[in-house]
């Protein structure tokens, strides 16, 4: 028996795989020309190198069990040989597949080990056979799944229109809803919290204004000279709180020459960021 | 040639499964060989007969025949019905929440703990829907109306008492609900502010 | 107290103004008195049955009850809306049919399986379509996702559970994919041909 390279005419149209029961073997010359296009929309229609080796086996009419890897191999390698010389585009695993094939093949003119005991001897074809069954069981299972009748294409649900005509319908409220509402309010007020962090914000801010004033001019302060410590120790915090503050909002710019050096502090840009007052 | 029942039976699947209202011109498409509008429109009057009686209609519209339930079985149907029921906004629940868990509140509380003015449409909302009423006034500046829960709020959210709304423990104690609303917000600048929503009238609406 | 025929006229009403599917609860909550289960269910079998002969039949899915049309009519309702349904292709079905009988598997394993690459594109049509989610990752390197099928896959299929899927087994039948081919008594053609599984009308249509 022997797998022919087979090119129906009207294999474009259809998927290989369709035109494989009860089909004759039909064998053609194997220098056939195939028009490059036709031969394209053939390949396509292979799903990979197992739905490949499926149909030549099933176009072959041979038992998937009982594989000839002579022939199977040959017309696979035809196959690969042909989109390669069309330049298709060959996915790297139809030559995974062509060198699997080789490997089966040549593992098969071997003489077969004598078995020992009753250790089996493993066919060198089990994991293909057992891959191509277990592929073509997929193919089918797909072609099942897609004769169920699916919603929205075989089948639509029932949505009668509602008519509302006695009463306008009203959010539901649950208690727990309400429970999140508020949680949703005390976190809310928790990051309110978290920037403003005391009651001393506002008169940070307001030293913030304060310092921007005294540097308005533009001009080079000493660190010490913008601290009145007369003040008392809550307003020298808040004024360093303040300068951090500005500086961390580029509205500043500290510098300072070396270690130990002098601190001087000058107003960032021109732009007056910060509304006074 | 599809019989008579046949039709009908094509007419009332299209009808049933159509979202909207169908024409007699739109039915007869539905049949290969030609069924005269005034058979359709028989067919389609003895269908409607048929369903009498039960919890959906056929009705003759102005753009059409469609099947539709009975607003008898309007109350029953709105207990299931899943679609998304209609959604009161941030700034009713937020209000409604307020008003719950710290009445009797003025609007002012309300604006402080929120940290956004409170739309007189919140308030109409939640006084329409009989959920909250003025219980008092308090004797300040202005004698702003003091807010509370109603009876029918207790009702529909299906507790017996206000000791059965949900527990806040959890988060209260990390915030001191007791002081002074003034100590909670007091929102001067306008980065907080602009988080919450300005929209109150327009979110009281969308309810 | 509504009778058992009233409760039947409410469920009908409810299950032919409702898209989704709803479940024995959700019909409870339809009553104000007590409905049990059991009579909810009873309920809904008559109601099946009484529409035996429609054109629309009441489903039982994986989600719950649904009226929907009956798959013969399609051909009658298509003329009328004519929206195209989405077709998928082999790679899309046969990536399905590998979830939905070998669930969970990564992508690698839905590789191995089918002999090529799975393009991102197959995958993100079955998430799109809802029909497949990730269930978990895998413990191995990469932590691959592993698919599964989705509940709304179930009920666009017209399935209660996976267990109603058609069987994948009786194609290679009585074969032991575990012993060694070369023991097994060798198969007629004729005989492995007619278990093959294309039908070659479907096969024509999927191309």
């Amino acid at each position: 028996m022997s797998l022919a390279l087979v090119h129906d005419a009207d294999a474009p149209q259809t998927p290989p795989t369709a035109k494989v029961r009860g089909e004759p073997l039909a064998e053609l010359p194997q220098d056939l020309y195939i028009p490059p296009d036709a031969l394209e929309v053939f390949l396509e229609a292979f799903e990979g190198p197992l739905d490949l080796l499926l149909y030549l086996i099933r176009k072959a009419n041979v038992d998937v069990l009982d594989i000839p890897m002579a022939d199977l191999t040959r017309q696979y390698l035809e196959y690969v040989e042909v989109m390669r010389r069309k330049n298709l585009e060959l996915a790297a695993e139809y030559l995974v597949m062509a060198a699997m094939l080789m490997e089966i093949k040549s593992r098969m003119l071997l003489p077969r080990p004598k078995p020992l005991g009753d250790e089996e001897v493993e066919d060198p074809r089990a994991e293909l056979v057992r891959r191509l069954l277990e592929y073509e069981r997929i193919k089918a299972g797909a072609l099942r799944l897609d004769e169920l009748p699916q919603h929205g294409r075989d089948v639509f649900s029932v949505e009668v229109w509602v008519e509302q005509a006695i009463a306008k319908r009203l959010p539901q409220v649950c208690a727990e809803d309400l429970a999140a509402a508020w949680r949703g309010l005390l976190n809310q007020a928790r990051v309110r919290q978290h920037h403003r962090v005391t009651r001393e914000e506002l008169s940070v801010r307001e030293h913030m204004s304060v310092m921007l004033r005294t540097l308005q001019d533009g001009a080079f302060r000493e660190f010490q000279e913008l601290f009145d410590p007369a003040k008392g120790v809550p307003v020298l915090v808040v004024t360093f709180l303040a300068l951090l503050e500005l500086a961390r909002e580029s509205l500043i710019e500290v510098t300072q020459s070396e270690p130990f050096a002098p601190i001087y502090v000058k107003r960032a840009g021109e732009a007056d960021h910060i509304e006074a007052g | 040639m599809l019989s008579p029942t046949e039709v009908k039976t094509v007419l009332e699947a299209a009808l049933l499964a159509s979202g909207v209202p169908l024409t007699i011109a739109d039915l007869r498409r539905l049949f290969d060989e030609e069924v005269g509008g005034d058979t359709i429109r028989r067919l389609l009057d003895e269908l409607r007969e048929s369903w009498a009686g039960r919890g959906v209609e056929l009705v003759n519209l102005a753009s059409g025949w469609r099947f539709q339930t009975r607003p008898e079985f309007q109350r029953y149907l709105e207990r299931v019905n899943p679609e998304k029921p209609p959604k009161y906004s941030r700034a009713v629940m937020e209000t409604l929440a307020i008003i719950a868990y710290k009445q009797p509140v003025t609007r002012g509380d309300i604006e402080d703990i929120r940290g956004v003015t409170v739309a007189p449409t919140v308030i109409k909302a939640l006084e329409a829907r009989g959920w909250i009423d003025v219980v008092a006034h308090r004797e300040a500046p202005g004698r702003p109306a003091l807010y509370g829960t109603t009876r029918a709020f207790l009702d529909d959210l299906g507790l017996r008492s206000l000791e059965e709304l949900p527990p806040l423990d959890d988060l209260a104690g990390s915030l001191d609900l007791g002081a002074p609303p003034a100590d909670v917000a007091p929102v001067s600048n306008g980065a907080s502010a602009a988080d919450a929503p300005q929209t109150d009238e327009q979110q009281a609406e969308a309810a």
